[in-house]
């Protein structure tokens, strides 16, 4: 009857390593097609003819940052969408938690004037930063080489998506236990025009302008997002001592996501470099792109209360972080 | 051709199972004074109502017995016809 | 104060438009990716999401999603369906996870171009979605299709088939490049939600996964409805996008970006679901035809809404209806007797019984398609087996990818429409893959089919180059998957007869 | 029923990969190997000692091999159970030679 069947243990593309892939590789390698001819990386009219051809040629195969092959990179945290949703499904369940039982003893109306100030200056804007934050990660996603790079981007995008959401909670239950103030209201006046925000707000934009795809992902991932980040750390510890637990307690829980940022940000660091050269791209965009991050820390953080070494903690972890990268000197 | 809209029927189609049913007789209760049609597919019901199709969570609820969100919906409800407007309490279908 | 409803919050959490002012609008939104056809921003930020869904619900729906679709894998893990299996169902096993999984996690990107490039922040919070969902997509269907791989090696192209050079991917990333991944965000979204998502994912999920259930095979009826149960909900962002245009003078240019998607998709489904509903599953479990399928989900439904939507029926709805009771037909036969040039093993499907049931379905197929049937059948029975394949390529559309095949009356006729630019000869299948290259052709013309390239020499020359360059090995050539023992039905006959 | 000390072939080294279990049949007689990540080698009787239930149909993970039918568990490596505890497979004595897998089974009557 049927001819004989064939069997295989696993993917050709994985079997030479005769080891048993995990679910991760099984469902995130090898699937990018886009990475497969220079000039043709979309099946339609090579570039120039094609806009999209040209732009990828430019942005991803004469960037600066090179591999031989991208598809080799893996995510340290193996991240796979059903193990996502399962785990970001219980940390919303904590923090509905959170929130509710901030609500039942009345968290809100007890916050202090000054606090609130705080509150409606530096934090119910950060949605806008959460915002820039989603679309950059956007980005990565439809550029990156690599169909693991594209799945660890798609998490983090809706990392960002997700605070981005709370904050927007947190802003409406805000504005009902203080309807006076400008929650709900001022939020673009401040990310636009306040001089705290400044900072973050033209690096983000700028940020947002990098299409090539190896600078986007080393002056997104590697420094602008740790660097708003770590401003967030600032926030929930300066939270802390002024009576918001709800506050600090949030920022940890956010920080959660953005150490799963970094994992993946400097294991696709320590991937490139084993291909001559990177270490020194890599290094010459941070080194391109600090100067603007400082600024970014030190406007932000120096609207802070009691913000003596704010701004230096947020970027002595920044550049912790990026000791830890192994670019050398 | 069938593509006049006046008198478009529009609605869900859910997958067979308790959600479903519920589905069905709730959209019965919710709408009534409309036409109302039930098609039965292998795996699938198609519902389509006269005009309009309104889907309350909480008759749905009501003929479950348990509470009802519009994720329990979703899950069960592979495709519709019509114009979807979802909101915390109920979805509606609108034929223009 | 208990939680708060989604409707009271919301709201904020799609008012994150900002004006730059440290770079320029147009270098945040460059023309390539974000295309605003001229419509002030304040029309865009009209955009309402007809579908409205937080974070947070969100990720509990698709957990359980999740959780209910591999329960039902695992519980019939065990249950040697696929041993059991017919070779018409593992044939259409192998096309279906071999060109759908990957795929969808492709449109990850296409949905994270209008999550970036989008005008709208409710269209950049539901591509946000819908990038989430395709990844989910690409992942639980190669997942599904792993599991066939310890049975059958054919599976292996679940997985590598996206980057060959083989023509059937070529004509898929020709078809979803064009709508979905070298468009800006604008024109993307309503490519890939109205002209692709509203119509043709319908077919292959909803009305494949009825006769997936009646053939027993459950765990693939789950998972198509559970996939399309996401797919209803983001492809919902294009109905805001459309009305915007409409209300602001652009109507032309939505409906054609509608005709120009919706007929690239026809054609890839027509085979995918074509070929799969009426000849590869088996016709005890059929529920219904591709032709009855497409007027129930794609002529009724899709039709009238959009209509409803403000826009005309694409300008080729008549060829739509000819070409529904025909081109499948006529591609099939390219798929058997070309049936090397594919990884599976690809089926016949005319044995006495089907041919009856394709003749009730199809009133005229005996005389047309049939016939080309009978002289395969023969040659077979005669055991000619190589002259049931063609000495000759086919012909490929130099926009579809698929072979130039035509209609069958009483003669076989293959009309090729074509058309000479840069000195170069281009050939379409049909009028409307021929429009669609005139529309755009600097899109189109430097791209060569797999018949240009055998000619041009980039296909290495030989009786294996072809297969070499296709990335087929020898044992990846699709054979007859019964090993033509299906012509046993007509050697019964013959024998009664005599 | 005699005990024997020789080494049978059981398969190629290639045949279980690491992180995989895998039922072989030698001369009449089933014997499970489990390649253990990290690359060490085992060989079990193939059912679970609590009701004979085949041991392949359970699952393999983390050196934690689990029966499908109640879920009792095992350390694959010392053979164990890791829950409930006081159990254990029926482990053969194993090795890898020349890229093969040995194992002394028990006398074939």
């Amino acid at each position: 009857m049927p001819v004989e069947l064939r069997k295989m243990k696993t993917w050709s593309k994985l079997a030479a390593r005769k080891r048993r892939p995990s679910e991760y590789e099984i469902v995130t390698t090898n699937l990018q097609t886009r990475n497969r001819h220079a000039n043709q990386a979309y099946e339609l009219s090579p570039a120039p003819d094609l806009a999209m051809n040209e732009w990828y040629e430019k942005n991803v195969f004469n960037s600066a940052l090179q591999h031989e092959d991208w598809e080799e990179f893996r995510d340290p945290d193996e991240l796979i969408y059903r193990v996502y949703t399962r785990k970001q499904d219980s940390q919303e369940e904590y923090v509905d938690g959170l929130v509710n039982e901030h609500n039942e003893i009345g968290h809100d109306q007890d916050l202090e004037p000054r606090w609130l100030d705080v509150l409606e200056r530096l934090y119910t804007p950060r949605r806008y930063l959460q915002s820039a934050l989603q679309m950059n990660a956007a980005y990565l996603v439809q550029i990156a080489p690599a169909s693991t790079l594209t799945a660890a981007a798609g998490f983090q995008e809706g990392d960002e998506f997700r605070w981005m959401s709370r904050i927007a909670y947190r802003t409406r239950e805000l504005q009902i236990a203080h309807p006076d103030r400008g929650f709900g209201k001022k939020e673009r006046d401040y990310w636009e025009n306040d001089p705290a925000w400044q900072g973050i707000r033209e690096l983000m934009e700028k940020v947002l302008i990098t299409y090539d795809w190896g600078e986007n992902f080393v002056a997104s991932n590697l420094v602008a997002k740790v660097a708003v980040d770590e401003t967030l750390r600032q926030l929930g510890a300066t939270a802390r001592h002024n009576g918001d637990q709800l506050l600090s307690h949030l920022a940890d829980n956010q920080l959660l996501d953005s150490d799963r940022s970094r994992r993946w940000s400097a294991a696709t660091v320590a991937f490139s470099l084993s291909h001559p050269g990177n270490n020194k791209v890599i290094a010459g965009w941070i080194d391109k792109w600090m100067p603007l991050a400082r600024k970014a820390i030190e406007t932000y953080c120096s609207a802070l209360p009691e913000s003596d070494g704010a701004a230096d903690n947020a970027i002595a972890n920044v550049e912790a972080f990026h000791r830890s990268l192994g670019l050398g000197d | 051709m069938a593509n006049v809209n006046e008198d478009r029927y529009v609605g869900p189609v859910m997958r067979k199972g308790e959600i479903g049913d519920a589905v069905i007789e709730a959209i019965q209760e919710d709408n009534k004074g409309r036409d109302i049609i039930i098609e039965e597919h292998e795996s699938y019901f198609r519902i389509k109502v006269e005009g309009e199709c309104l889907l309350r969570f909480e008759t749905v609820g009501d003929m479950l017995g348990s509470d009802v969100a519009s994720s329990d919906i979703e899950s069960a409800m592979p495709a519709f016809e019509g114009f979807i407007r979802v909101s915390t309490d109920q979805i509606r279908f609108l034929s223009k | 104060m208990a939680m708060l409803k989604m409707e009271d919050w919301y709201d904020l959490a799609r008012e994150t438009s900002w004006t730059p002012s440290y770079v320029r609008v147009d270098e945040m939104f460059p023309k390539p990716m974000s295309n605003d056809f001229d419509i002030p921003i304040s029309e865009w930020e009209k955009f309402d999401e007809p579908y409205k869904i937080s974070y947070r619900e969100y990720v509990r729906m698709q957990r359980d999603k999740d959780v209910s679709a591999y329960s039902v894998k695992a519980a019939l893990a065990r249950s040697k369906f696929f041993e059991n299996a017919s070779p018409h169902w593992k044939a259409l096993l192998a096309l279906h996870f071999s060109t759908v999984g990957w795929s969808e996690f492709h449109s990850a990107s296409c949905f994270a171009r209008q999550s970036r490039f989008g005008r709208s922040p409710g269209m950049r919070n539901m591509a946000t979605f819908g990038t989430l969902d395709e990844i989910r997509h690409g992942q639980i269907q190669i997942f599904f299709g792993y599991e066939f791989l310890k049975h059958d090696a054919v599976f292996d192209w679940c997985h590598k088939s996206s980057k060959t050079e083989n023509w059937i991917p070529i004509s898929l990333r020709h078809a979803l490049d064009d709508i979905c991944h070298t468009r800006d965000a604008t024109t993307a979204a309503i490519m890939l939600t109205v002209g692709f998502e509203q119509s043709f994912t319908n077919l292959q999920f909803v009305a494949l996964s009825a006769d997936a259930a009646k053939c027993g095979d459950h765990t693939f009826a789950t998972m198509l409805t559970s996939v399309q149960t996401d797919e209803a909900r983001h492809a919902q962002i294009g109905e805001p996008l459309v009305r915007i245009m409409c209300a602001n003078g652009k109507k032309e240019e939505a409906q054609k970006l509608v005709d120009i998607a919706f007929w690239r998709m026809w054609k890839q489904f027509s085979v995918l679901s074509g070929v799969g509903m009426d000849y590869y599953t088996p016709i005890e479990h059929r529920e219904h035809s591709l032709k009855e399928f497409m007027e129930e989900w794609v002529i009724g439904q899709f039709g009238r809404s959009v209509v409803a939507l403000g826009l005309d029926l694409p300008w080729y709805w008549d060829e739509l209806h000819k070409d529904i009771e025909s081109f499948h037909h006529a591609q099939q036969i390219g798929l058997y007797v070309y049936r090397a040039l594919q990884w599976w093993r690809p089926i016949a499907g005319v044995s006495p019984d089907e041919r009856e049931w394709l003749e009730k379905k199809y009133p005229g197929w005996n005389e047309s398609y049939g016939k080309c049937w009978d002289v395969v059948t023969e040659n077979i029975r005669n055991g000619d087996l190589e002259k049931t394949v063609p000495p000759v390529p086919p012909l490929v559309c130099n926009m579809c990818g698929l072979e130039v095949a035509g209609g069958v009356g009483d003669h076989w006729h293959p009309v090729n429409y074509n058309l000479e630019l840069d000195g170069r000869r281009y050939h379409f299948c049909s009028s409307v893959c021929k429009w669609i290259f005139e529309e755009e052709p600097e899109r189109y013309k430097g791209h060569t089919s797999i018949i240009d390239r055998v000619l041009d020499g980039t296909v290495p020359p030989g009786p294996d180059g072809l297969f070499e360059y296709m990335g087929q090995s020898e044992a990846e050539r699709g054979v007859d998957g019964y090993d033509y023992e299906w012509i046993d039905g007509y050697n019964v006959i013959r024998e009664a007869a005599e | 029923m005699s005990e024997t000390t020789e080494f049978t072939k059981i398969c190629a080294l290639d045949d279980v990969w690491e992180g995989e279990m895998d039922v072989f049949e030698v001369d009449g007689q089933e014997v499970l190997i489990v390649h253990v990540e990290g690359g060490e080698i085992r060989a079990y009787d193939p059912v679970c000692p609590h009701q004979d239930h085949p041991l392949i149909e359970g699952e393999f993970e983390n050196c934690i091999l689990t029966c499908s039918a109640h879920l009792w568990q095992f350390n694959a490596i010392s053979g164990k159970g890791v829950n409930p505890e006081g159990v254990s497979l029926n482990a053969y004595p194993a090795k890898v030679e020349n890229d093969h897998v040995y194992a002394v089974l028990p006398a074939n009557n």
